[in-house]
């Protein structure tokens, strides 16, 4: 029997890599006064629901996918910041 | 020699910035000494083929540079040619082929990035983008989505600054699977006494960078562009572009230009501000000394090394006197940007590098430059390539007349020739509101030019299987195809501008091709009477050893006296339909010859110059003078796929019998030749150019007339206009 | 003071020389541009925020302009009736600021899109004094954010109070799917507020001013400031 | 004396508005055979360091120009997904 899961994988421009949204956003908020802000990286979040026996299937898949599909290796980098399994209440968040 | 200088050059370290052991024993010979670490790094860069032209330097004096209208030729950051009541345009084209195979959208809108940058340092406003693209079929997940992403990272930069693309070439050949050709054109508006050039002077000046801060981007993209290591590239951080600081460069170094207070300016592109600071100096024969310490960075740790190569984008040199500091750093303020004062202009001629108190460089400018040395290697046409060019096109089997109608339908939905619409909608061509003639509507692009009588059109091609075939005849091609193009719109082509994509030069097979084809655009721009004004080279474009099509790119641009005297491919029913020129198409090399039987083979169609100049001459004059308002010129696919994407732009269909200038049916509906024109015209005009035409020696053949719901040929049954628009419209899907 | 079409400029605009050449050069009228850090707007009687890229249009398209020091004279501008057109950038401009109600997404396709399309006149509005409800206008878009958004109750009170200005349709008029370029919800290509007197779309009429490139049915959209501007042209 | 601190804020589209994007992904997910997803939101992340007194202070800021500047209510929730004091090694990430 196969289980739902959620995994929220963000992908951000990888180190040394020019941001230029970040900037943008960085300059936006010091001029309407957040001076005390010092740095904005601007990435991506994706919320996934996949279907798989266990979690580590569900990982495997979700780890894979990130590299081939919603991260772009050459320019950035990706983390699986979680994989729980899916609830009635977390399918409409 | 820099005294504190302690680091020594680890044995064949010269390699890793692609150097050869003679060019290294050359730098020691030069210097007298052992080069630093960031000497070494600077002499790869400048020594590079992509900085130092090291093997097509030699080929240059071949082409023609001058003729009365232009302002300036190769050698400063673009070309000029004056259009008249003292405006110039300024123009060139500009490769960014291997970022693009690593990272298809920044690299292509950094490309875009690059070229603009290189019109607005000229001091000209870039008023207009085209853009060539090659790439491996698209069966290839890969080649869809660097097709895909290059588009976007064309649209994405070109849209943000707000520059229209408004026109190019798409094509698809297995040769560029992997290595995709990514050539951006950029055109500009000025007045002749408003050109900058980058020439730095007066000892004691200030030097300034503005724009973005410098980070570890592109390390060596200029020497990783100089060797076949497809690999090598992705060692750098790639380049990521930001369109929204590149305006609000343009903005302010246009700003800063009208003000007096700089002296020259100069964009940094491959090898960043090692390039930048010796080109400046070099061009103005004085030196330089300048201080990585006082450069902005992006990341902390950065070395002397990094930071004199590095090729972040959206950055700026400029040479400014020391009283116009102020009023340089208020315009960069306005503009949201920040400056530094990173040097001076010195009197010795050094190009000196400093790391606070560190010297960490310091070497005569002209080593860089002049020293570089150049190659001329051996060359020898490949046999594969001889035994194709020699293969008997007449061995393959005809069509049967009653299969042709359904091999159009088949050729006008085939990727080179179907509607570029998914293309050019991605970008943006209305804005400026310039464009009198958009992308689809005509061989080239037109433009006004605001508050003038005039305008101007511009094409971009080339067809590189040609080239691959003989590439003396197919560059002189492209140079008449380009140049035909804008004429079939009713521009007086002033000059071109040209881009070299080859493979590796070091092989004679390579070297053949390039020698061969910059013979054949020096051959074509004298018989055509265009200058060459600017241009860019691109070499070792090969995967797995394999190179791409020799594709010398050639981007024209032209003149209209009176922009509302134009022509399109747009017919209207009740014309008559005429073909000027000779027609004795042929199957060597043609679109149907590779899309039906798989075969790049044959002799490319042979071109007369003269009587390509004649033809284009007659179709100018007869747009000038109001009779011609459609004009179209025959290329790949023929008489019959050029007959029907008029009467698909148009909506009207038309009847018509191809000439029977050659016995088998596939060549009569599909074969290649140049020098030919269609034009549709009233017909109560039609004695009128065939009079014209007789006396401008040009062969004058009435086709038909346009009417109707289909297009009817050689009295067979008519196709539905629906019919080809559909199949017109899907190719890419 | 004159009264002059003021033409808002922030950091990454690009279609404020085209507003200014639509109105200055075309319509022969008094035009200025205004720039982001401007507080005051004396002598401007017609407030056009152009399109283009305000701050690269990274984050949202919109969203850091919005915050410019000049947007609370606009908004004082418009809360007084003043006329206020939002073109492209300059509409998701006014949606971020909540002069207008909704949002724009990006275009369905994910893809920026420009091409020459039709829109149908809705309802009347300041800016829509010179055509007449129903008129059919060709003009250009180029966007890719344009797919108009906002929750089923803004989507019917806009309806019903007549604050839908345009509809992207067909050469015929038809709201057909096929029509719509970007996925805006029920076809919807501009809107005004309560007051029609601001008014914001994604199609630009200051690029379709000269038949030589395309068209002037936008020529029918920028006459509306002539009436505020009591300017004999 | 004040602190540094890094707040990780997700901006996810709101219930009911259209995610093109999300369904791009999903549709090429499943060309390439990963049929076990079942549904993919896409939305960004932001990481923003800051200099307050005190976590609350931080947490403050971070809220407020989440509300005004990183999400449009209108289209977007948002919600501040960690904030922890910035080390040396954090800024790098
Ligand atoms: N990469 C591109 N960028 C912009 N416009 C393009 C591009 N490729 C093709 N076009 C435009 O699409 C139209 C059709 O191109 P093409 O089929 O090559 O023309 P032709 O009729 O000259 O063979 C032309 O107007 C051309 O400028
Ligand atoms: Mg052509």
């Amino acid at each position: 029997m196969s289980n739902a899961w959620v995994a929220e994988v963000v992908v951000m421009p990888k180190a040394g890599v020019n941001d230029p949204q970040g900037e943008a956003i960085l300059g936006g908020l010091h001029d309407l006064g957040y001076r005390a802000v010092s740095r904005v990286r601007a990435g991506k979040q994706f919320r996934v629901e996949i279907d798989a026996e266990n979690e580590a299937a569900a990982r495997n898949a979700i780890a894979e996918m990130s590299d081939r599909v919603l991260a772009n290796p050459v320019i950035e980098v990706y983390e699986i910041e979680s994989l729980t399994p899916l609830t009635g209440a977390g399918a409409e968040r | 020699m820099p005294e504190a200088v302690v680091n020594s050059i680890a044995p064949g370290a010269w390699r890793e910035v692609a150097l050869s052991d003679d060019e290294y024993a050359l730098i020691l010979e030069l210097l007298g000494r052992e080069p630093t670490p960031v000497e070494l790094g600077m002499f790869g860069s400048m020594w590079s083929e992509h900085c130092g032209y090291k093997h097509t330097r030699p080929l240059f004096p071949r082409l023609p540079t001058d003729g009365p209208q232009v302002l300036q030729g190769p050698g400063e950051n673009a070309g000029a040619v004056s259009i008249g009541n003292g405006l110039a345009v300024v123009f060139k084209v500009e490769s960014h082929n291997h970022p693009s195979a690593v990272e298809p959208y920044e690299g292509a809108a950094t490309g875009v990035g690059g070229i603009v940058r290189d019109i607005f340092t000229m001091g000209a406003r870039p008023i207009a983008l085209l853009n060539s693209l090659r790439f491996g079929k698209l069966d290839d997940q890969r080649n869809r989505y660097l097709f895909d992403n290059v588009v976007g990272g064309i649209g994405g930069y070109g849209n943000c600054l707000g520059i229209p693309t408004v026109g190019g070439e798409v094509f698809f050949d297995d040769s560029y699977s992997g290595n995709p050709l990514v050539n951006a054109m950029c055109i500009g508006i000025v007045t002749e006494d408003g050109i900058v050039r980058a020439k730095a002077s007066g000892v004691g000046n200030l030097i300034m960078l503005i724009g973005a801060d410098t980070g570890r981007d592109g390390l060596h993209g200029a020497t990783f562009a100089s060797v076949d290591d497809p690999e090598a590239s992705h060692r750098g951080v790639i380049q990521v572009g930001n369109p929204f600081l590149e305006k609000l460069l343009l903005e302010a170094s246009l700003e800063l230009l009208t003000s007096g207070a700089v002296v020259a300016m100069q964009d940094l592109g491959a090898a960043g501000l090692t390039s930048s600071t010796i080109e400046c100096a070099s061009r103005g024969g004085v030196g330089a000394e300048i201080d990585v310490a006082l450069v902005p960075r992006r990341e902390e740790g950065m070395t002397a090394y990094e930071v004199m190569l590095s090729e972040s984008q959206e950055r700026m040199l400029l040479v400014v006197e020391p009283h116009g500091f102020e009023q340089v750093d208020a315009i960069v303020r306005k503009w949201s940007l920040h400056s530094s004062v990173i040097g001076r202009i010195t009197d010795d001629g050094m190009v000196r590098v400093m790391d606070g108190d560190v010297v960490t460089a310091d070497v005569p400018a002209e080593f860089f430059t002049d020293k570089c040395p150049t190659y001329v290697r051996p060359a020898a046409e490949a046999p594969h390539v001889v035994a194709a060019r020699e293969t008997d096109t007449s061995a393959f089997s005809d069509l049967k007349p009653g299969q042709a109608p359904a091999v159009l339908l088949e050729l006008l939905s085939s990727p080179n020739i179907c509607s570029r619409k998914p293309v050019y909608e991605r970008y943006d061509h209305t804005i400026l509101t310039n464009t009198v003639v958009a992308p689809g509507q005509a061989d080239a692009a037109v433009l006004r030019i605001k508050g003038q009588q005039s305008g101007i059109a511009t094409a971009i091609d080339c067809n590189s299987r040609y080239c691959y075939l003989d590439p003396h005849l197919g560059a002189m091609h492209a140079v008449a195809e380009a140049c035909r193009n804008v004429s079939c719109t009713g521009g007086r082509p002033l000059a071109i501008t040209n881009c070299l994509n080859f493979g590796n030069p070091e092989r004679p097979a390579g070297y053949f091709q390039l020698d061969n084809a910059v013979q054949g655009i020096a051959d074509a721009c004298r018989a055509l009477d265009v200058p060459v004004i600017s241009g860019n080279v691109s070499l070792y474009n090969e995967t797995a050893n394999s190179p791409v099509f020799p594709t010398p790119t050639i981007g024209a641009v032209g003149l209209l006296d009176d922009v509302c005297r134009h022509a399109t491919m747009v017919w209207k029913p009740g014309q008559s339909i005429v073909l000027l020129g000779a027609w004795s198409p042929v199957l060597g090399g043609s679109e149907f010859l590779s899309y039906w039987h798989d075969a790049v083979a044959g002799q490319p169609p042979s071109l007369d110059l003269e009587g390509e100049l004649r033809v284009q001459e007659l179709v100018r004059d007869l747009i000038g003078a109001g009779v011609v308002r459609t004009a179209h010129d025959v290329a790949l696919g023929g008489i019959a796929v050029a007959l029907a994407k008029m009467a698909i732009v148009s909506g009207v269909g038309a009847n018509v019998q191809l000439p029977r200038t050659v016995e088998r049916v596939d060549a009569q509906w599909f074969g290649e030749a140049a020098s030919a024109i269609i034009v549709a015209v009233e017909a109560g005009d039609e004695e009128r150019v065939r009079a014209n035409a007789a006396e401008a020696g040009v062969p004058f053949l009435r086709l038909g007339e346009t009417g109707d719901s289909g297009l009817t040929i050689n009295g067979g049954k008519a196709i539905p206009l629906s019919a080809l628009s559909v199949a017109h419209e899907h190719g890419f899907a | 003071m004159s009264q002059q079409v003021g033409v808002v400029t922030f950091p990454g605009s690009n279609g404020d020389h085209d507003a200014w050449n639509a109105f200055a050069n075309d319509l022969g009228v008094p035009t200025r541009m205004v720039d982001y850090r401007e507080t005051d707007l004396d002598g401007i009687a017609v407030v056009v925020v152009p399109g283009g890229f305000s701050y690269g249009d990274y984050l949202r398209c919109g969203a850091i302009a919005r915050f410019a020091p000049v947007m609370n004279a606009v908004r004082e501008f418009a809360q007084r009736g003043g006329p206020v057109l939002g073109i492209c950038n300059g509409f998701q401009v006014l949606t971020e600021a909540h002069l207008l109600p909704g949002a724009l997404l990006r275009n369905e396709s994910l893809r920026f899109h420009c091409d020459w399309i039709h829109v149908k006149v809705e309802n009347r509005s300041f800016w829509t004094s010179d055509v007449e409800v129903g008129d059919i206008l060709r003009l250009p878009i180029a966007h890719g954010d344009g797919s108009y958004f906002a929750d089923d109750e803004t989507i019917a009170r806009l309806e019903s109070n007549g604050q839908v200005i345009f509809r992207y349709c067909d050469a015929n008029g038809a709201v057909l799917d096929n029509a719509n370029p970007n996925g805006s919800r029920r076809a919807i290509a501009g809107i005004a507020n309560e007051g029609r007197n601001v008014v914001g779309l994604m199609p630009h009429p200051e690029r379709a001013t000269d038949p030589l490139v395309g068209g002037a049915d936008g020529r029918r959209i920028v006459t509306a400031a002539l009436s505020a501007l009591q300017v004999a042209v």
